[in-house]
């Protein structure tokens, strides 16, 4: 008898001390420290190259602005990755968003005609889009690197057609005051971002639906088998990341006060890379919104340092794929170092 | 609308042909006080948008007492916003900026003119005149027209019974394609003639070479081809000579060194010039504008709000005389 | 003088991040000999086995090879020296036909051109002496059964030329008769001289075939090369657990026949797999479902659950008829699958061992659609401890379980949720005798609140120990149904043969 | 012994009928028989909207070497594919290699300069590019998504540094008339396209390296235990694609006379898709080059049909995306038809 007692007993203390390591290892924080000091050690280059002109926090401020947008859309994206899933029409639909919420706006001149409307419309728009990918994903059972490359090429065109391949230049009176503007110094544009961030790592971390999310993405069959109703999941997932790109097109008709079907071109690329630097598995089943925010961050600042230390675009470029490489090395020795598998 | 380049013809012809000309021959200017200019423009890979660069550069080489930040490279309206943003925040004393998207842009650079920062808006043209201090445009509704009419010349001389004509674009999501189709059209109306078959490429060599050579399908007999873009003409020459089809009036566009050649050995028919100089003029009157100094190069004593650079037709006749003004791809 | 050993293995050492997995474990095995190894779940059988294939470095410990130390680096070099082994988890290559995967790695080719003709050629032969020529060899394995899988990779072990072969729980997909099987061609190795090292937590197995056993307890040697022959299943026992006898079945109550019926499952058919399957399950009732693999047992299953549609036939719950290939119907209703393959059907194997228990029924800890970890790590932790989930700790990830223990945490999920009926296909697939008693006691206590069960398994000792009544299954058809205490195993076998007698 | 004999032939009765089907379905040919139909009514579309224009063989030769460049890169990247990995870099190698093959030629402009050298070079650089691919994911244990993300910017920029962005024109006698010429009326681009793929062909069907090359993409771990050198193969096949890249350079330079940096861009969309359109899973473990092959032709027909029709671009994007869904479907389709479950 005694003996069935501490056989567990013995096997428990040796394993608790590891399993704090293998927990903390689990968290998703501490699996993008590596992203942390690539972020840092950019940080300090900026500093010593460009000094004060990196420093200030005018350019801190538009190292996020740019950074709102291509940030925005990766939260969704990290959604769609950790569900096992991909999407390339991100760009295309926020081309598609922008152009008809300006058309829109630029044709009903009516007095009446209040901002709102553009930005439901915007709204409405990426999610519709949204919704037929998770569609033509989840019941037409089409791959989703197809069914959403299909997708990009239709929302570029028809985006196009709806413009005239024409720069819609908006006048909405109110609408450039909210979004143009800033709330005690910080631009709108970044305070949206934040938001987003923040309600995707509650969605993602703390909710049924980021946690059956996880689970499609990591085994769809036992989800299925688990009760989940994984078609319709998989259809909200690209859904959800529709209506980011609706807010997100908001946010670059608010920034370029125009809709254009060429707002947003390679976004997807953009994002992904911010999604899987972030340490998002591209195969689904983990996904950490802290991990894009930082990817995204760096990108963005590195793009900076380049333009303060003005770099012609070969150089930017090659030295860009130099970074990701040595980021994402540096990633894994560290996270090696804390000792995981 | 059509004839508002010519009436800025001479004045245009000077900021034209004078702008690399100069930059060869005139020796190092006497210094100002030194002003530091930002300079940013689309991506700039190869050719036309590459010689945009290299002539700013050039240029600002000319003058020690010019720093140049150059933040090049995007066709993204919202990271080009950046860059101007990174410039506004540093301060620089004047920018000349050639945007994506003239629209797009037309904001950040109201913010950099009210925070006291000169702008000279280089070839895509704004949607506010508050947005420049100085505008320096390509003519692309122009460039259309030019090659309309010479193609309806052509039609004219050659007396071509209902000619078939087609047209190669650059990349068809940007408005200045469209500026360059709708004056190709409206020449052509002139002529009572219009576009059988349009093709778009993508500014590069090997999209040219691709629509170009489909587009020989989808045409057994052409008369006149207007390709909007030299660079891509490298390609869309590459498909003629692969069909072994010349039998018609090749006009290209831009009016690169390589074209330039082509119509000295005859196997270009005209290219419609596009001046990649205007950077180096922007760079110019920024730096004149930037030392409060008058445009002492040109007739008038003030730097004038507006210039529009015409689209002359290089062709066999006086392909000697642009020559210098080509670039190459 | 020449060591008597083929294999020897000293004080071999395996640490995981987390584990020690092994302690010092050591191992003999001599030419020719059946040689067996028990051990409770997680006790470190598969790390060793891992170990000597060279699938896994040693962090200590020394291996000898006919007398040489030899250091297995890699799977090829332990395939060099003729070690062949055939793994706990099917690691066979879905995209690939029965003959590539048979020689995947050594394939028959000239010049790397792979001679076909020839490597089918073998494969049959070798699934011929294996007794199953219906396996096609140009079929793909993605589409074959679990214990096709199984027949397979064993293939694949006898297709190298070997001098020991490994045999992790083989046969905990197959039933008697494949298990007869097994044995035979076990038999025929042994006799030409080649050692095999058997894996398996059915003890009776054991005693047919086994020489000479080595027990683990915890990563360590309790005891090596005990014979086989003349020592009492029970001593076994408790050289694995520490506990003497284990009371294995629990008491049936038997069912009140007033009881209602809960289950009720009429003129079910699926094309080629099962037809006309028709029974009914009152609250409170184990019904156990016997019969050879491939005989569709697990397709019922999943029919019923709904995922896979039925051609024909209904399934209803307290009367209410449940919408045919829907899993959502299902559950709503209150059923319960756990499936039979734990690692493609089961197992998040990222996620922790919290959230795999808690992922059938997150409802109930997240109000409003926000989790509280608090109540659903506590909830899986009671689920694992009454399972015995080794190591303890729920929040270390499925994947760095044992395959044992990965089977009682899918086990855990439906037993957390509270369901009217719960269907377990192969509930005790790999697990050891230990947590067995548990797991029958757990089912029947859930019996006796009121829960309709339905246990399929190919242990027929299993269903009649553990169900009241039996439906014995062959090729698809329901071939007898009874109360359990009044059939016994050798008339069940004979049913499931039927045709053969005849 | 009987029983033991009998008992495996009663569930054969039951297996079987299933199984052949099942053998048919996992032949190729026949999963790719919906392409064959797509391909098919994408004809008859061509020839009923263009008539003889489309039917010509002028056109039909204007098809395939236009497919050709896309064509050679695609039958590299279902390997790579087909072995669980992606590669995004492939147009940036094809830029690269055509402009350091080219400069090598205009630069050394010496009478001795073979062409033979030229398109050793082009070779020579993408097997390079491929090689630190392949090792940055081997090894380097990089996400290939992120570690060819990375290559595609730097040699997109190192190529553009080599051509100091002029586009190098070619004026090495020989090598248009070998590359440029046609055997027996079929252009030598075509010819090459096609024995690229009888070999792909070949080497993914009857050799141990494309067995194995589908082993390590099905089922890495379970190829380890097999005793293949996963890490090593992985290699190999970024190399191979890397080889794909440089023959299609020499095929662009041939095609354009021309090397420039702004060859083959978005290249990598264009094969990826052809892939998955043809059938290879693009989570690895499954390819087939004559469905490769098909969906290259119906993408490069689709484009010829369009400019036939004298469709404007926009317009051209639309109907793509709707043909890619209506095409995947349709294969879906015949395929359930043929009785998977
Ligand atoms: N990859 C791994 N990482 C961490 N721990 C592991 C790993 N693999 C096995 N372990 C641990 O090592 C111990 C032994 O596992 P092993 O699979 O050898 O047990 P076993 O005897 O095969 O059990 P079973 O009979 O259930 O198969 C277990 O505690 C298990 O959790
Ligand atoms: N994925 C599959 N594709 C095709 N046929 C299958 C598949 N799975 C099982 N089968 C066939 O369906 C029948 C039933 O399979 P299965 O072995 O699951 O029955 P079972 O009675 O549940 O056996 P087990 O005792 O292993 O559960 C067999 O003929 C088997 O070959
Ligand atoms: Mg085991
Ligand atoms: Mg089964």
């Amino acid at each position: 008898m005694s003996t069935v007692e501490h056989a567990p007993m013995s096997t428990q203390t040796t394993t608790t001390k590891p399993n704090v390591v293998a927990r903390a290892l689990a968290h998703p924080s501490v699996r993008g420290l590596g992203l942390v000091v690539a972020l840092g050690i950019l940080i300090i280059v900026g500093l010593i190259t460009a000094g004060q002109r990196f420093g200030s926090l005018d350019n801190a401020l538009t190292i996020l602005r740019f950074a709102a947008v291509v940030g925005v859309v990766s939260v969704g994206m990290t959604f769609v990755i950790t569900g096992g899933g991909i999407d390339l029409s991100v760009g295309a639909l926020v081309a598609l968003s922008s152009v008809w919420a300006t058309t829109l706006a630029t044709q009903t001149m009516a007095e009446d005609f209040h901002w709102i409307v553009m930005v439901g419309c915007a709204l409405a728009v990426g999610s519709g889009a949204g919704l037929i990918n998770g569609l033509l994903i989840a019941y037409g059972r089409i791959a989703p690197f197809i069914a959403t490359l299909a997708m990009l090429a239709a929302a570029r065109g028809l985006a196009e057609i709806i413009a005239q391949r024409r720069t819609q230049i908006v006048e909405v009176d109110g609408f450039l005051e909210v979004f143009g503007g800033d709330v005690i110094g910080i631009p709108v544009l970044v305070i949206m971002f934040a938001l987003v961030a923040v309600a995707g790592w509650v969605l993602l971390n703390r909710t049924t639906f980021g946690r059956r999310t996880v689970a499609v993405g990591g085994n769809p069959e036992a989800a299925r088998l688990a009760g989940i109703k994984v078609q319709r999941h998989t259809v909200l997932l690209y859904v959800l990341l529709g209506l980011a790109c609706g807010i997100a097109a908001v946010m670059i008709v608010a920034r370029t006060n125009t809709g254009s079907s060429t707002h947003g071109s390679l976004l997807e690329l953009d994002t992904i890379a911010a999604v899987v630097i972030g340490g998002t598995l591209l195969s689904g089943g983990r996904g950490t919104i802290v991990g894009t925010v930082l990817g995204v961050l760096i990108f963005a600042t590195l793009t900076n340092v380049f333009t303060l230390n003005n770099l012609d675009t070969s150089t930017q470029a090659v030295a860009k794929g130099a970074i990701i490489v040595a980021a994402v090395l540096l990633q894994q020795r560290i996270a090696g170092r804390s000792g995981a598998s | 609308t059509s004839n508002e380049p010519a009436a800025e013809q001479d004045e245009a012809a000077d900021a034209g042909s004078e702008g690399p000309a100069a930059a060869d021959s005139d020796a190092p200017v006497e210094s100002g006080e030194p002003v530091v200019i930002g300079f940013s423009g689309p991506e700039a890979d190869h050719g036309w948008l590459a010689a945009i660069n290299d002539s700013a550069l050039a240029e600002a080489e000319r003058y020690d007492d010019v720093e140049l930040r150059v933040a090049e490279g995007t066709n993204d309206a919202s990271l080009q916003i950046s860059q101007i943003e990174t410039f506004i925040n540093d301060g620089v004393d004047a920018i000349v900026l050639l945007p994506t998207d003239g629209a797009a842009l037309t904001d950040i650079a109201i913010q950099a003119m009210e925070a006291g920062i000169p702008v000279i808006n280089v070839d895509r043209e704004f949607s506010s005149p508050f947005a420049a201090r100085t505008t320096i445009l390509g003519d692309n509704y122009g460039m259309g027209i030019s090659a309309g009419t010479y193609a309806c010349g052509l039609i004219e001389e050659n007396d071509i019974s209902d000619p078939v004509i087609a047209e190669i674009a650059g990349i068809d999501a940007l408005p200045l394609t469209q500026d360059r189709s709708e004056g190709f059209a409206d020449a052509l109306e002139e002529c009572d003639q219009e576009v059988d078959n349009r093709v778009a490429a993508e500014f590069t060599v090997e999209s040219g070479e691709a629509v170009a050579s489909n587009l020989l399908q989808a045409a057994p007999r052409i008369d006149i081809i207007w390709n909007h873009d030299d660079d891509q003409g490298i390609g869309v020459k590459a498909a003629f000579d692969n069909a072994g089809r010349d039998e018609f009036f090749f006009i290209g566009g831009a009016g690169s060194a390589n074209a330039m050649r082509w119509i000295q050995d005859g196997e270009m028919e005209a290219t419609v010039l596009y001046p990649p100089t205007q950077a180096a003029d922007g760079i110019r009157l920024a730096r004149l504008i930037a030392q409060q100094n008058g445009m002492s190069d040109l007739v008038q004593p003030e730097v004038p709000r507006r210039i529009v650079l015409n689209a002359p037709v290089v062709t066999a006749d006086n392909v000697e005389e642009y020559l210098p003004l080509g670039f190459e791809s | 003088m020449p060591d008597p050993f083929l294999l020897s293995m000293r004080g071999i050492v395996k640490i995981f991040p987390g584990v020690r997995a092994l302690d010092g474990v050591d191992l003999d095995v001599r030419a020719g000999e059946v040689h067996c190894l028990l051990g409770q779940n997680g006790a470190g059988k598969s790390t060793l086995i891992k170990v000597l294939a060279g699938s896994h470095r040693p962090d200590g410990g020394e291996i000898r090879w006919l007398g040489e130390v030899v250091g297995l680096s890699s799977p090829t070099a332990a395939i060099a020296h003729g070690i062949a082994t055939i793994y706990q988890e099917l690691d066979l290559v879905d995209g690939l036909t029965v003959a590539e995967n048979v020689y995947l790695g050594h394939e028959v080719a000239r010049g790397g051109f792979v001679d076909r003709r020839e490597a089918r050629q073998r494969t049959r032969d070798l699934l011929a002496r294996l007794g199953h020529p219906e396996i096609s060899a140009d079929q793909e394995v993605g589409r074959l059964s679990a214990a096709g899988k199984q027949i397979v990779s064993i293939a694949r072990a006898l297709s190298h030329d070997v001098k020991l072969i490994v045999m992790d729980e083989p046969s905990a997909v197959l039933d008697g008769e494949e298990v007869d099987n097994l044995f035979r061609v076990v038999r025929q190795l042994t006799e030409q001289g080649v050692a095999v090292v058997y894996i398996s937590h059915r003890l009776a197995e054991i005693r047919q075939i086994g020489d000479r056993v080595t027990v683990l307890k915890d990563g360590r040697t309790v005891i090596v090369g005990l014979s086989a022959a003349d020592t009492p299943t029970s001593e076994l026992i408790e050289l694995m657990t520490g506990q003497s006898v284990l009371n294995t079945f629990p008491a049936r109550p038997g069912v009140r026949q007033d009881a209602p019926v809960v289950l009720d499952v009429q003129g079910l058919s699926r094309n080629a797999e099962f037809s006309d399957v028709g029974f009914t399950v009152r609250a409170g009732e184990v019904v156990g479902l016997a019969g050879l693999v491939g005989s569709g047992r697990s397709e019922i299953l999943e029919t019923i659950y709904g995922a896979r549609r039925a051609s024909s036939g209904s399934v209803a719950v307290r009367g209410a008829k449940l919408r045919n290939g829907s899993v959502g119907a299902a559950v709503k209703a209150g059923i319960g699958l756990a499936p039979e393959e734990r690692k493609s059907q089961g197992l998040l194997l990222m996620e922790s061992v919290t959230s795999n228990i808690s992922v059938a029924c997150l409802d109930r800890f997240a109000p409003g659609g926000f989790v509280r970890f608090g109540a659903e790590r506590s909830a899986a932790a009671d689920q694992a401890r009454a399972l015995d989930v080794r190591p303890t700790g729920v929040d270390r990830l499925v994947r760095t379980l044992s395959g044992g223990n990965q089977q009682k945490v899918v086990l855990a999920r439906w037993l957390l949720r509270e369901c009217r009926v719960l269907l377990l296909d192969e509930p005790t697939r790999g697990v050891d005798v230990g947590a067995r008693g548990e797991m029958y006691a757990l089912i029947r206590r859930l019996a006796d609140d009121g829960v309709a069960i339905v246990v399929v398994s190919s242990e027929v000792e299993e269903v009649l120990g553990l169900a009241d009544r039996v439906l014995v299954m062959r090729e698809g058809r329901v071939v007898h149904e009874g109360p359990a205490d009044e059939i016994d195993e050798r008339r069940v076998l004979d049913l499931v043969m039927e045709e053969v007698a005849a």
